[in-house]
């Protein structure tokens, strides 16, 4: 069988002339095409036809020109059909059905390109006065970094059992018990700090090995030190020499004043 | 919490915020509902503009933003030293209408509306935040999509897609007839689904 | 331009400025004195805050902002963050718990406890106001002590320290050892702060 000739471009194109209902059949199956998501090759063609006819039918003046090309375009329609389902590897078919696609949708595309263009104007409109309105930039949130999640209690009691659970329900002491042992304050470093000073104010220089003369533990001798670093972090004191032989003077004339110590006691 | 502390909460919400903010959001922070936190919005929207304030309350689908009056814009641009964004050209406004209408659309699509390259334009709205990414369409290629943005609604006085003006429609008739066809079809697709799966017709069988 | 219009339009200059907003360029924009300016600020600033508004106008220098009611800061927080809040993970979850049952405890106690560092857990804890600071020990090194805090009872929804759900009973025992230690050791520190500070024990008594 010979393939009829048919030149889409002229079905399109009818529009132009007296030929304005071609607008209706190519419309409608564009819209079954695109609307609808389904493959020409799904249509079933005879229906399609048939709907169209029947409209045709009950209109009062019945153009026949424009039937019959109708008729013309959905034959062909059939045909193509027909060819693509009876072997899936005709090309030609394959091609023609994609031509005809392209076709269609060039003219949808067309249509739609009227109704946008169309549209513009008023939406030109709306924007010489919307555009008026002005945002504002955020305001910058501070940053939180509290908690917030809500938690059940029970999640507290699930934790510490899986930490009893590794450590075989055995806790290290607390270190606060040890505290009345090992964690007397006999010698208070600002205590130790001012009676630095002190012997600076009367004496003027003194040894820094002279200092620790009269410590008579390990924790007094780590009192003086830590006096003496204060002392010179808060600049009251200056150290000059060498590790050897170490001269500690007073920076300030008049006596101790406050002394503050980040280090409390030792 | 009364009426006058809501209010006071949300306009101190949307002026930090900004941008459009969710009623939803506005809902779950207050622990109030949709119509409440909705009709204290109104009510404010509306006492901006009866009481001719600086400032606007604009609804954009399920969202409130606070804005600068537009009676305001010039001596708010004049200090600001911002020019009045120029007005969209055609092309533009081709392109806007397309994504509106059609939304989400890929480039390709719009490009096949229009018969010519419009990637500058849709960078251009992209830039003016008039449209934003929407994801890519899932075929060969992964071409991106485009969708309109909310500062589109508030710079076309929209508050939702609803409102844009109808698309000039097809004839009645023709309406008509495309409604026939579709029950015509969805019959036809149903009758076809109904048909056991393992066993489909003949080839051709029922196509012509 | 009569008062009205102008409070308007610096409504709107101030709100789309976000940022502060020097009184001359307003002057400049409007063609209004310094003086007429800033009265009307003044206006609108008294405004807002009289009427309790979610807007609140500051005078900086010689600028006026528009900013958020502080009032609303938390609403406005919570509303903004679109984060949902972050859960503790386990190992957190179980540092909290052990501050949190034996409290105040060292970072040393906790390693002890759990025989791995835990330094970055604390501090995690500490940024979350979960715990906080609780004095420096009397030990050697005088470690830090870590307790918890109202936040945390809040989390937990424990009105206090006193609702935290049972430990097992084993480790009861211990930590009704541990309050013994504890009460005894109280009455130590008692004794000891009650000596004056002017006159300390003599040195070198009790020290070794």
């Amino acid at each position: 069988m010979e393939a009829p000739i048919y030149h889409l471009d002229k079905v399109v194109k009818a529009k132009q002339e007296d030929m304005e209902d071609f607008d209706g059949p190519l419309d409608l199956i564009l819209h079954l095409l695109s609307k609808n998501k389904i493959e020409i090759r799904d249509i079933v063609i005879s229906d399609l036809l048939d709907q169209y006819l029947d409209w045709m039918a009950r209109r009062e003046k019945l153009n026949l020109e424009v039937a019959s090309e109708f008729v013309t375009m959905a034959a062909h329609l059939v045909y193509i059909k027909t060819r693509m389902l009876l072997s899936i590897d005709d090309e030609v078919a394959m091609s023609e059905m994609e031509e005809l696609m392209a076709a269609l949708e060039e003219h949808k595309s067309q249509e739609t390109y009227v109704k946008i263009k169309d549209v513009t104007g008023p939406l030109s409109g709306r924007y010489e006065f919307g555009r008026d309105y002005l945002a504002k930039p955020p305001e910058p949130v501070k940053a939180d970094n509290t908690y917030r999640y809500v938690h059940d209690r029970g999640d507290l009691l699930s934790a510490i059992r899986s930490v009893l659970a590794r450590t075989d329900s055995r806790l290290p002491p607390p270190a606060a018990a040890f505290e009345g042992i090992v964690g007397r304050e006999p010698y208070p470093v600002a205590d130790k700090a001012r009676s630095i000073l002190d012997r600076l104010v009367q004496f003027g220089v003194a040894r820094f090995r002279a200092l620790f003369k009269t410590s008579r533990s390990r924790s007094e001798v780590v009192a003086t030190f830590l006096a003496i670093l204060e002392l010179c972090k808060a600049n009251r004191i200056h150290l000059a020499g060498t590790a050897e032989d170490c001269t500690v003077t007073s920076t300030v004339d008049d006596g101790p004043g406050e002394i503050d110590v980040t280090v409390e006691s030792y | 919490m009364d009426l006058k502390e809501l209010e006071s909460a949300i306009e101190g919400i949307l002026f930090a915020a900004g941008d459009p903010v969710p009623v939803e959001r506005i809902c779950l922070t207050l622990g109030q509902d949709r119509d409440t936190v909705d009709s204290v919005c109104q009510r404010l929207a509306d006492y901006y503009s009866y009481e001719r304030r600086g400032i606007r309350l604009v609804h954009l689908e399920a969202s409130w933003q606070m804005c600068s009056a537009p009676e305001q814009a010039a001596y708010i641009r004049k200090t600001l030293e911002n020019r009045r964004p120029a007005k969209l050209s055609q092309p533009a406004l081709e392109v806007l209408a397309i994504i509106a209408y059609f939304q989400p659309v890929t480039r390709a699509y719009i490009e096949q509306i229009r018969g010519v390259d419009s990637s500058y334009t849709v960078g251009l709205l992209l830039e003016r935040e008039l449209i934003c990414e929407a994801g890519r369409l899932s075929v060969p290629g992964r071409p991106m999509q485009f969708k309109t943005t909310k500062t589109f609604l508030r710079s076309f006085g929209l508050a939702s897609l609803d409102d844009l003006p109808e698309l000039p429609s097809a004839t009645q008739e023709e309406a008509q007839l495309t409604m026939q066809l579709e029950s015509a079809l969805q019959r036809l697709q149903q009758a076809e689904t109904e048909e056991p799966e393992e066993a489909p017709p003949p080839e051709g069988e029922g196509s012509e």
